[in-house]
């Protein structure tokens, strides 16, 4: 792959950070968009905007077409059996807030158990602390071990006839573990237990199909994936769609509705209540584009090589300690370094152009069996290389001399 | 002009004055359908005799020009048709509008294929493709749907 | 104003449709964009997008200061007494949703009342449907005259001991129907009742000035300000901030979480749970900047203009029956056709350019209570003017050539 | 260089070794405070006698180098101040960082004018400035908590 290239179609690197190049490793926050995304969401608005699926005049036409072939290209790109199985939400968190309330309210009760891991990030743990203080149902951890992995036989131990669903992540966006979701899945699916993904640092950095993997429920953030801000998806397998009450009520999800007697769409509409965000839909169409043009094998094996220079490359750092060594690593590397607070690494990281994230990354619950309040993190995207890696650790050496370590 | 290809005189006689219209006699079958985002509704009505022929067909609905002349239009041809030549003929008529092909089942008169195609105008006006097949479609349930 | 000049800010009417020039009659729906807003969101992708709050690094910074100066400019706009008070949601709907859960989780029992009209939206209907069902408290509907106005006495009525919140439009999406909400407010105060306006219509067609309306929630759709898809707005009053229980959960939304308990951040954070849409938020930067550069009051006094000389002209049509006739009226005009469907007359307007809405613009309990399944719904928007009229009554005349009327 | 600014000598030092670090002793008002972004967190300690002198103040907290030396610096300061005197220099100390000006209050050594100066580097890191200020905003907290 021409990393230069691939650059080169990303705007935000044409900018100088105080004064350096950009190098940007904070993509599991959130991806820089191509200019091809960019310049379709303009292009959206300049030519074709309108309300979706409301009016029948030339435009809303266009835009509802527009919208409904980028389900179509998630559905293919997800290899999801059924259109109808894509629904655009807001966020990750969105997803799994709709799932969190709408299964849990009709399927979660009393005593019943919710199966997560110390891995998750707080947008799929609060969701479901929410209905579980409303049910009254427990949530259960399957422990991380000192590798930043959750074992499977863990997982299994904590599965009793009283788990309702699972709840899981599939990449850690702390550790970078990246979870056997595959086993999880046919481990739940003899127990007839729902398992929901959490594919936010997942569906970016892996090849994903629906069909093969056979999980409940799979939450995207469509930001971390080149694509516009403020879209998310929730795949949900077709079982469920009828099976779940909507989630929030507004226009376009109902069927029919009397003052006493309200009836619903069927999916994904049902899902999708108020005005949906037309322009951030079609312009997500332009970044499957560029992942599918660049080939979503080719990235991977591009951020790996990248990932596993950058972690042999600190580990040779005394001063940095990397946070977990999972056997298999997604894009993500945490460290900590003796005697200087993540925050000031970050700023001071700056400084050389490198943008990284500082904090505990919405993972305070994996922080505190970790034992540290927070972690620096760098995280890998297509169009990262080994220089940047390099950059990165210069600063980190720069680090030191700002601090007289 | 386009308009012309969707308003044709044989949709406007159609919808002004919609043939088989109310509950027919006996119906054994139905099926009821609703767009939602326009209001549109129409409940078809069989009277399907043991040797699977249509005696009876009807529709009660309300809705535009198109989705009324494309119920009236399904009753007047369909009626006193086989099943199997009615699930051909649906068919036929939901490719017309997905692939813009034109009708030729050699079985129907040649009346009648002006009259379905006279529909085909729907092609070229994506949003309204729903209120002509939403009666077709709703044939099909009600098919599958035994009554009473 | 110049209404040439103004409609030359958005790019949308550079182009033609079916060979005529755009008449953008469907504001009410979704309004377009000026360039400004169109290019800040390029802009702000291409040079300094990054994830909110979240990073210390520069761009973070950027993105950050550039999201909190919108909700500091939407404080000003609508005269807000607190920052904390702007909350950013995707939608009108889901502002309405977050309060009617938040609210109604808290404080709506069994056999509670929930007073709204029959001139609601489903989006100020169904949320409320929802928390109505759970936890078996009734909705009361205030009923629209044949004007189509609700009387002040006729909600007067309808309080009782058991009211707990009054949820009412401002500005009806069929009738045009101003609603005095000012005196319905300042009613329910006298009963110690809270107020939740659905100010989607309102907000883009009225002065707004919280401080002296006072209503508790105010609900805005950012998308029919001028502004991006995706974006809505939830002005709640400062006393309900603490009052209110979070409503998504996720990162963002805490303070502190711990295995066992959870803690949150005060408002607006407590209620932005995910990652918030960075890009359209800086973008409704630029659409109130557009408002602001007109002048609201200039804006309505000539949509209001527009809309008399529609009104008027539309009276003159005999095979025209308008819609509602309130005392006062914004910006929305509905109407049928003796002999054509909405759905026709919307066909048949877009050959000549014209862009209105047919259906039952998702307020189907207000046109069962008119006894029409559907309308024809001219709305207008600030670039729109008299001529766009006479293109709508030209075209409406056309109808009636089409079906040999 | 600005991040010489930030991280002067005085603020590495004050980082890497707090003062009055721990519960003073008889402390009579507390508050604590934690940014939930970072993890950062700190608890302030006073013991107010009867005369609104502060007679202890310390702090027990975790975070970067920044909010480290601002509760170092802010303890180390105002510990011996009375009541009044300390909330004007919380007042000078907020606004430093807010309108880019430096602290020139009468009443402090010139030492102590240069400690707490040493923290207006923060005013050009905006992401910073919470860093540098929660110790403050938590010590007029406890100023108004009377503790047990
Ligand atoms: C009166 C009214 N309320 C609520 C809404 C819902 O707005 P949104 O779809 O942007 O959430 C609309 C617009 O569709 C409306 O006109
Ligand atoms: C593992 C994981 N889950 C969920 C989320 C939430 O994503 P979003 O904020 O886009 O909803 C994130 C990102 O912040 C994440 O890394």
């Amino acid at each position: 792959m021409n990393i230069k290239k691939i650059k080169s179609e990303f705007p935000i690197f044409k900018q100088k950070i105080n004064g350096k190049p950009l190098v940007y490793l904070d993509s599991a926050n959130s991806s820089q968009k191509p200019k091809t995304v960019i310049n379709r969401i303009s292009n959206f608005y300049e030519t074709e905007f309108s309300n979706v699926g409301r009016s029948v005049h030339s435009l809303a036409v266009k835009a509802t077409n527009r919208f409904e072939d980028t389900r179509d290209k998630v559905k293919l790109y997800l290899n999801a059996k059924h259109r109808e199985e894509i629904i655009f939400t807001k966020s990750a968190t969105e997803s799994i807030n709709l799932v969190a309330s709408s299964f849990g309210e009709k399927f979660i009760n009393k005593g019943d158990e919710i199966l997560t891991t110390e891995l998750e990030h707080h947008s799929n743990y609060i969701p479901w602390y929410f209905i579980g203080k409303k049910k009254g149902a427990v949530i259960k951890f399957a422990p991380v071990n000192e590798k930043g992995e959750v074992e499977i036989d863990e997982i299994k131990k904590l599965i009793t006839n009283k788990t309702k669903i699972i709840a899981i992540t599939h990449i850690s966006n702390v550790t970078g573990t990246i979870m056997p979701i595959k086993k999880i899945i046919d481990l739940a699916k003899e127990k007839k237990i729902p398992v929901l993904i959490d594919g936010t640092q997942g569906a970016p950095h892996l090849k994903l199909d629906m069909q093969n993997l056979d999980c409940d429920f799979y939450a995207i953030s469509c930001h971390k994936m080149y694509g516009p801000n403020g879209l998310g998806i929730l795949y949900a397998k077709k079982k469920w769609l009828d099976e779940l009450p909507p989630y929030q009520g507004g226009g376009g999800m109902i069927s029919e509705v009397l003052k006493d007697k309200v009836t619903f769409a069927s999916s994904p509409t049902k899902f999708e209540a108020g005005t949906m965000q037309t322009a951030e839909v079609v312009g997500f169409f332009e970044a499957i584009n560029f992942i599918e043009s660049l080939g979503i094998k080719n990235i991977i094996n591009h951020e790996n090589e990248v990932l596993e220079y950058g972690i042999e490359k600190l580990k040779k750092n005394n001063s940095v300690n990397i946070i977990g060594d999972p056997k298999n690593r997604g894009s993500v590397m945490c460290f900590t370094m003796k005697g200087i607070h993540p925050h000031d690494i970050a700023t001071i990281l700056d400084e050389d152009g490198v943008a990284i994230r500082a904090g505990h990354h919405c993972c305070q619950i994996l922080h505190d069996k970790l034992g540290i309040p927070a972690t620096a993190r760098a995280s890998i995207g297509v169009y990262n290389s080994k220089e940047d890696i390099d950059v990165l650790c210069d600063a980190i050496n720069n680090c030191k001399k700002v601090f007289n370590i | 002009m386009e308009l012309k290809e969707l308003y044709q005189e044989i949709i406007l006689d159609h919808a002004k004055n919609p043939r088989n219209k109310g509950k027919c006699e006996n119906y054994n079958h139905d099926a009821k359908a609703h767009n939602p985002l326009c209001g549109d509704k129409v409940h078809i009505y069989i009277n399907l005799d043991n040797n699977k022929n249509i005696k009876g067909l009807s529709f009660e609905g309300e809705g535009c020009a198109i989705s009324l002349a494309s119920a009236s239009i399904l009753t007047d041809i369909l009626k006193g048709k086989d099943l199997s030549f009615t699930k051909k003929i649906i068919e036929d008529f939901l490719n017309m509008l997905k692939t813009k092909s034109k009708i030729t089942l050699n079985s129907l008169s040649e009346d009648q294929v002006t009259t379905i195609n006279s529909l085909s105008g729907v092609q070229e006006f994506p949003m309204r493709i729903k209120c002509a097949t939403m009666a077709w479609h709703t044939l099909l349930s009600a098919i599958e749907n035994k009554n009473t």
